[in-house]
């Protein structure tokens, strides 16, 4: 089964084709059932292939599987080859599993755009470049996905393009990214001319085996940690996902939530002995960026109106604490709040796409109110993801959450303050959230958007083609079936989630605990390497982790502490909410980078472009002009009279004859 | 002499590459100039067989062999040594097929506004020039095709060109040719200072590489003459502002040629004259190579972001894909030239699609700037998704071919010339900012009034699209059999230059730090997840 | 007076014919005399040529020159009416004259410095290395014929000069064939040309 | 017989001869007139050729003078064929009206 693990890009990739081939063809609904089974198929076959190897011995759980010779040329030799371990099998299947879900959600979600069929086939594009990346057995078929999920990602943030700032944020989004595509491709340079490849194999056994030095192993740790901050949406490049939530709904959900964005981490926990054989600073830098980013988007999210908005920062914080983890060296922990982070993110934004959807394309959350009644299911299942999101046990969001400040505490306690803090705040922003939409007062009139209203007047008959689920008299409604399903599958994920690493507490069956760590063992734990501090921190003999227990109270303290005074704040009205101006506007970053780029940066490029038409070429026309002055002064001397000709010709003949005689003395 | 040729007595087809073109163009001068479709019919004929020999070659090639293949030798003026000497290896034998298959299409998809004949006749004997330059391997017979290219890229730009066509064409006769006066004293030097070395008079590219034997600083003095002509044919900056004007004037099938072929030569000559005739000029001038390519590929990017003219943006990003041409050739590994190699296809490939595209936007709109250009992608979807195929592999996305090339370069630079290439991967960043930033402005948001009534792609233009569009897909996926064939050549070129020169570390050892690491593995403490 | 003498006497008028002719031709306001002084300055040559013994030449420069050359040019004055006299006084290019007279006197000046330094290296006439300037010179030493000099011409041209002398005949078609073409437009001018 | 005048006379006459021709040319706007100073440079050349025919004894300067003779003759048709066409077309234009080539 493990050799047919192309299929997991495969069947994407046929869909990807059938699409770009039949998509308009297919029409709606089939093309999107079809872009759904093709990825349904696609994680079929990887829950096959994880049965398969939970099968096998733990030390054979790792087949490369080559396809064939991609970039050979002399020394570097390149395969276009997937490897299957637990971790890219465990990135398989959450992500298709979840891209299913979405896929599905889509369909319902997508009805009625004129574009319908086109979504399909970039999200069947997105699911096969993201296992590309996963399932990538070196650094340049990873970076191949990479890319593409950076281009599915700009395709679809700028999916409805007509509207100016969609295209703006798929080009911002595009553009950040490569910015850390800079540190991939340098990465991947330096550690071609350590090792001579790039196969994670190599490069990870050669930071194993401690022959990579230091100084490579930082080199190249830091610059893929420059990657992992513009695709993971971290300080100082977190500015495009907030935008990116500019395309569909669903795409937020798949791509800026739960996979995509993901990816950072996936690296970081990929290369993890060369992260350990690398100078201190470097899992230190991460650990700090992370937690720095979680508690600066916690912030912003505080005072977002805009119903995604607030979960895009939700997200960035949450990234943030997944760096934390994999800067504290708790790789399992990283994994595993990722897995749970894309149940809950996944959900909560599906819902926050329902709660647009039935209220006619409204994101304002100053609008929304008093959903509960109107949106049961969504709400519900909001709910779930709220509470999991919060850190409220037994939901998923606790357990992971809760593992990685454990490791953050053994590693330093100002870390694993600020990550208090951050979760203090996410449950009180999401309760926030939860107040002003589902319950509170309603602020909706019968027509949310006034400008709908107007148009549903006049063009009464018309089909409504450009929002979806238009119906006329405006009520705030569930969402299909199509849309629910997947709310449903997600919300039970999100409860349960948090099983496949319970904490080794008492209370737990041992056979319970560490699963993940368990299957991720041989990734994460390395017996008999020369190098130290290599792989998973053992936190074993720390304050922190004798402390353990108190730590899950706080931690348990610390959201209901915040969903406390969220619920004080939003839904009593006990206190005046603090919304200031400066966190609404994000501190006010995106603003001064745009200010820059837009400013001193445009002008300083339009100053090169001056220079090129003014001193570059003007030196070439210059020598041009130069040469016909010169000759505009010469033509004088061609007087067009035959005479002077005559006598000038005369004179030479003398000076000629001059320099015959005299000078050379034949007189 | 270590040529490997073809059976005595096969077909030349090299020959027959550049002679068939020429035959064609001549054919077409004794047509009638009131029907205009025969001259049409000679063309597509005489450009579609150079095409089908070009494939043929690409299928005779034999892909183990690294020197030059199918070589045809004549003696053509014996007193100084000038013979027709071509041949064929890894180095230009896909640019020569790239120039085969280009021509077909630029002629059967693009039509001139009027003049088809000339028009014609010229495009015929710039495909002669082009593969003449890429297959000799004698000094004079190179300079004569490179100088030949001149001609009918003049008065195709200044013939069938836009507004300011005249000083365009002027302009870039002018500047490449004052480049060839260069050459041309530097090779007759070169041919003069190498018979005493060789015992006679000859131009013969193969001989003199390696048999001359030139002074240090000989050389170098050699090298400059004949790199001043490929630096200003490359373009290199600061000697690039031809370009911008040369190619926003051309007519579309101008620009294609011009960017897909033409200025291949400059790169093309570094390689084949450059480091071949004069490896250790070529690495004692390195730095002042590397550094300018590099200010090329910032430059480049940089001015092509504030473009207003879609066609100069276009112009301008072609500056700086040659700056990583140039890189790699002077970054003297494996891995690098043979970068630039696909590269120069690659770019062929991707930057003649994007002026195809910028031509189909003219003849539209009759507007290149962007400004008067929006919401394109409303009504020309599959227009806009052709176009953004394109731009995507010119970005250098994994998957398409652009990245290849790019990524082989920064690659093997990174080896031997680190911070140049840190400085260069940066220019990645730039290419994706020029590039969306003018898709978004002529592509999306929407269409004002006179872009409501933009067509849609036509069913011949896709056919000529097309296989622009597959060779963006197939050389992005599986470029090894373009890879394989070129480094032979590559690694040859290579050893050649190390041979002179121990200054650099051409052939770093790669694999110094790597390391085996066997886990203590108790392997039955747990075996269930 | 001795034989000398006359030849002196000769040669002194036959230049002083020869320059004031020329002088003539310069500063004669009226072409049709400047014509006529070209006449005399070629009667002096011609009386030059004599007296080097080189007869044919001399007939034919009084035929060719003086007879066909000059009857054209007062042809062409008299076609074209051109005949008036012009003002000399009047040079509208400023340095022209002076420039002239520079070259002239420097050409003058050189030529004659030089032919005068040389003037040993010349040397005098010096009969028998195969040019006998008198005439066809016997076996016993007698002068056999006077018109030896036409005879010596007509050897050299048709022998060493043949392919030369063709191609002055073919020179004269093309000349009178492109002048007919030229003036074409009027048929008596074309054939008087 | 021995010609008593020395060559070196003749050639200083011929290079007075000349002189004068291009003074006229030079000095003259009559392109007729001119014409004929060229005229007076050809006999000047002629009179050296014989002069140097005779003094060295070698009949081929004579035979020169011939050809100068006939291409002389030549030259005055053709160039008296322009000069026609062009003062038909410009009735008394001189050497300097004739600037068309002015830069």
């Amino acid at each position: 089964m493990v050799e047919l693990v192309w299929l997991i890009p495969a069947f994407p990739l046929l869909g990807f084709v059938a699409i770009l081939l039949g998509g308009r063809k297919l029409g709606e609904p089939l093309a999107g059932l079809f872009a759904t089974a093709m990825v349904a198929a696609s994680f079929v076959v990887a829950v096959l292939i994880y049965l398969d190897l939970l099968g096998m011995d733990e030390a054979e759980r790792s087949h490369t599987e080559t396809l064939f010779s991609w970039v050979p040329v002399g020394d570097l030799q390149i395969d276009m080859a997937f490897l299957v371990d637990p971790l890219s099998i465990t990135m398989c299947l959450f992500v298709t599993g979840i891209g299913a879900l979405i896929h599905l959600y889509s369909i319902g979600y997508m009805h009625g755009d004129p574009k319908f069929s086109k979504f399909f086939l970039y999200l069947n594009l997105f699911v096969l470049s993201m296992t590309l990346l996963v399932l990538g057995s070196n650094l340049l078929v990873t970076f191949l996905g990479w890319e593409g999920v950076g281009t599915c990602s700009y395709l679809l943030i700028s999916f409805w393009h007509t509207k100016d700032a969609n295209a703006t944020a798929g080009k911002k989004a595009f553009v950040t990214n490569r910015v850390g595509d800079f540190g991939v491709m340098l990465a991947m340079f330096l550690a071609f001319g350590a090792v001579g490849s790039i196969d994670y194999a190599v490069i990870n056994d050669s930071a194993l085996a401690g022959t990579l030095t230091t100084a490579t192993a930082t080199g190249i740790a830091a610059l893929l940690f420059l990657g992992a901050v513009g695709k993971s949406a971290q300080l100082p490049l977190y500015v495009w996902l907030p935008d990116a939530m500019a395309g569909p709904t669903p795409v937020s959900a798949l791509i800026h939530a739960a996979t995509m964005v993901t990816a950072g981490v996936f690296l970081m926990v990929r290369i993890n002995p060369v992260l350990g054989a690398a100078a201190d600073w470097v899992p230190t830098t991460v650990a700090w960026v992370g937690a720095i980013t979680a508690l600066f988007a916690a912030t912003i999210a505080l005072a977002q109106n805009d119903i995604k908005k607030v979960l895009a920062y939700s997200t960035v914080s949450q990234l943030g604490y997944m760096f934390l983890a994999v800067g504290t060296g708790a790789y399992v922990a990283a994994i595993f709040h990722m897995v749970t982070h894309a149940f809950f993110k996944a959900l909560l934004f599906l819902g926050s796409g329902s709660v647009i959807h039935g209220m006619h394309d409204e994101q304002d959350m100053r609008k929304m109110g008093k959903l509960f009644k109107l949106m049961p299911i969504t709400a519900s299942t909001f709910i779930v993801g709220w509470l999991a999101i919060a850190g409220v046990p037994p939901f998923a969001g606790f357990w992971s959450k809760d593992e990685i400040l454990l490791f953050a505490g053994a590693e330093n306690w100002a870390l694993y303050a600020i990550g208090i803090v951050t979760a203090i705040l996410t449950a009180f922003y999401m309760t926030r959230q939860v107040v002003m939409t589902f319950f509170g007062e309603q602020k909706w009139g019968s027509y949310a958007n006034e400008e709908e209203a107007a148009d549903l007047e006049v063009a009464d008959d018309d089909e409504p083609v450009a929002t979806h689920g238009a119906h006329g008299e405006f009520k705030p409604h569930e969402s299909p079936p199509f849309m629910v399903i997947p709310l449903v599958v997600l919300a039970g994920l999100s409860i349960v989630g948090g099983i496949i690493q319970l904490p080794s507490l008492g209370i737990i069956p041992k056979n319970w605990q560490h699963k993940l760590l368990d299957w991720l063992h041989p990734l994460v734990e390395f017996e008999g390497s020369p190098v130290e501090g290599i792989g998973e921190a053992h936190i074993e003999d720390t304050t922190a982790y004798d402390m353990k227990v108190l730590l899950i109270f706080v931690a348990i303290g610390a959201a209901l502490l915040g969903i406390a005074a969220g619920w004080a704040v939003y839904q009593k009205k006990l206190a005046k909410p603090i919304e200031p101006e400066l966190l609404e506007r994000g501190w006010g970053y995106d603003a001064a980078i745009s200010w820059f780029m837009g400013k001193p940066g445009r002008e300083a490029f339009q100053a090169t472009a001056d220079f090129d038409s003014t001193v570059v070429d003007g030196a070439v026309n210059g020598v041009a002009t130069a040469v016909r002055e010169t000759a505009q002064g010469v033509r004088k001397g061609q007087t067009g009279y035959v005479r002077q000709y005559a006598g000038v010709i005369g004179i030479g003949v003398v000076l000629l004859l001059g320099w015959f005689v005299v000078i050379r003395g034949l007189l | 002499m270590i040529a490997a040729g073809g059976a005595a007595g096969a077909f030349p087809i090299l020959s027959a590459l550049i002679f068939v073109p020429m035959i064609g163009a001549v054919a077409i001068l004794f047509t009638q100039k009131s029907r205009p479709e025969y001259a049409k019919l000679i063309a597509v004929l005489a450009s579609v067989v150079t095409a089908a020999m070009s494939v043929w070659l690409l299928a005779e090639f034999d892909t183990a062999e690294s020197g030059f293949q199918l070589v045809s030798q004549h003696t053509w003026i014996e007193q100084w040594g000038i013979g027709w000497h071509l041949g064929v290896d890894g180095i230009s034998l896909f640019l020569v097929v790239l120039t085969g298959l280009l021509f077909p299409l630029a002629i059967v998809g693009i039509d001139p506004h009027h003049d088809e004949k000339p028009y014609l006749a010229w495009l015929l004997m710039l495909e002669a020039g082009v593969i003449g330059s890429f297959l000799s391997l004698d000094l004079f017979l190179f300079f004569l095709f490179f100088e030949i290219v001149l001609v009918p890229m003049y008065f195709l730009i200044g013939g069938w060109g836009y507004e300011n066509r005249e000083y365009a064409a002027t302009k870039f006769y002018l500047y490449t040719f004052l480049g060839s006066a260069f050459m041309l004293v530097a090779l007759i030097a070169t041919a003069m200072i190498a018979s005493d070395d060789l015992g006679g008079v000859t131009f013969d590219l193969v001989e003199i590489a390696e048999g001359g034997n030139f002074a240090a600083t000989t050389g170098r003095w050699l090298f400059f003459g004949f790199a001043v002509a490929f630096a200003v044919k490359v373009p290199i900056f600061p000697l690039h502002t031809w370009l911008p004007d040369a190619h926003t004037q051309a007519p579309t099938a101008g620009s294609v040629v011009l960017a897909g072929v033409m200025l291949k030569l400059g790169t093309y000559g570094f390689l084949r004259f450059g480091l071949y005739l004069f490896p250790e000029a070529a690495v004692w001038s390195r730095s002042l190579w590397l550094t300018l390519a590099v200010i090329g590929i910032i430059y480049g990017a940089v001015v092509a972001t504030m473009q207003k003219d879609l066609k100069r943006l276009v112009a301008y990003s072609s500056i700086a894909h040659l700056g990583f041409i140039v890189l790699g050739t002077f970054a003297f590994t494996t891995q690098a030239i043979t970068g630039s190699v696909i590269q120069m296809v690659n770019h062929g490939v991707s930057t003649g699609a994007l002026f195809l595209f910028v031509g189909m936007i003219y003849e539209r709109r009759k507007t290149r700037q962007i400004a008067e250009l929006n919401g394109l992608q409303k009504v020309a979807p599959i227009f806009a998704a052709g176009f953004m195929v394109v731009m995507l592999s010119s970005i250098g996305v994994p998957g398409l071919n652009g990245f290849i090339g790019e990524y082989l370069i920064l690659l093997g630079s990174f080896q031997t010339a680190r911070w140049w290439t840190v400085v260069a991967t940066a220019g990645v960043i730039l290419a994706a900012l020029y590039l969306l930033w003018a898709y978004q402005r002529v592509f999306h948001g929407e269409p004002d009034e006179d872009n409501q009534t933009f067509p849609e792609l036509k069913f011949k233009e896709g056919l000529v699209l097309l296989p622009f569009l597959a060779a963006i897909v197939f050389c992005g996926v599986y470029p090894k059999p373009l890879l394989d064939r070129i480094e032979p050549s590559v690694d040859r070129l290579v050893a050649h230059v190390a041979e002179v020169s121990d200054d650099v570390e051409f052939e770093p050892d790669y694999t110094s730090q790597r390391g085996e690491f066997v886990p203590e593995h108790g392997g039955d403490e747990e075996g269930e997840g | 007076m001795n034989t000398t003498a006359l030849e002196y006497i000769v040669f002194f008028a036959a230049s002083l014919m020869m320059l004031g002719g020329a002088v003539g031709v310069v500063l004669f306001r009226n072409p049709v005399h400047a014509a006529l002084g070209l006449v005399l300055t070629l009667f002096g040559v011609a009386v030059h040529f004599v007296a080097q013994e080189a007869h044919f030449l001399a007939a034919v420069q009084v035929i060719v020159y003086a007879g066909a050359i000059v009857v054209l040019f007062l042809f062409v004055i008299m076609l074209l009416g051109v005949d008036k006299a012009v003002d000399l006084t009047i040079e509208p290019i400023p340095i022209q004259r002076p420039l002239a007279a520079v070259m002239t006197v420097g050409l003058v000046g050189l030529i004659t410095a030089a032919v005068v330094k040389a003037g040993d290296a010349i040397g005098t006439l010096n009969p028998g290395l195969g040019i006998d300037v008198a005439g066809d010179i016997g076996r016993d030493g007698q002068v056999v014929s006077s018109d030896g000099n036409i005879q010596q011409l007509a050897r050299n041209l048709y022998n060493d000069h043949v392919l030369a002398f063709q191609l002055t005949s073919v020179l004269l078609i093309v000349a009178v064939a492109g002048t007919v073409l030229l003036t074409r437009k009027w048929p008596k001018q074309g054939a008087a040309a | 017989m021995i010609a008593a005048i020395e060559p070196t006379w003749y050639l200083i006459v011929a290079s007075l001869l000349f002189g004068i021709g291009a003074f006229g040319l030079l000095v003259r706007r009559n392109p007729l007139v001119m014409f004929m100073c060229i005229e007076l440079m050809l006999n000047a050349a002629n009179l050296t050729f014989v002069a140097f025919a005779t003094s060295l004894g070698d009949i081929n300067g004579q035979t020169a003078v011939f050809f100068v003779l006939v291409v002389a003759a030549a030259e005055v048709v053709v160039g008296l064929g322009i000069l026609v066409s062009i003062l038909r077309r410009r009735p008394g234009a001189t050497a300097d009206d004739l600037a068309e080539l002015k830069g």
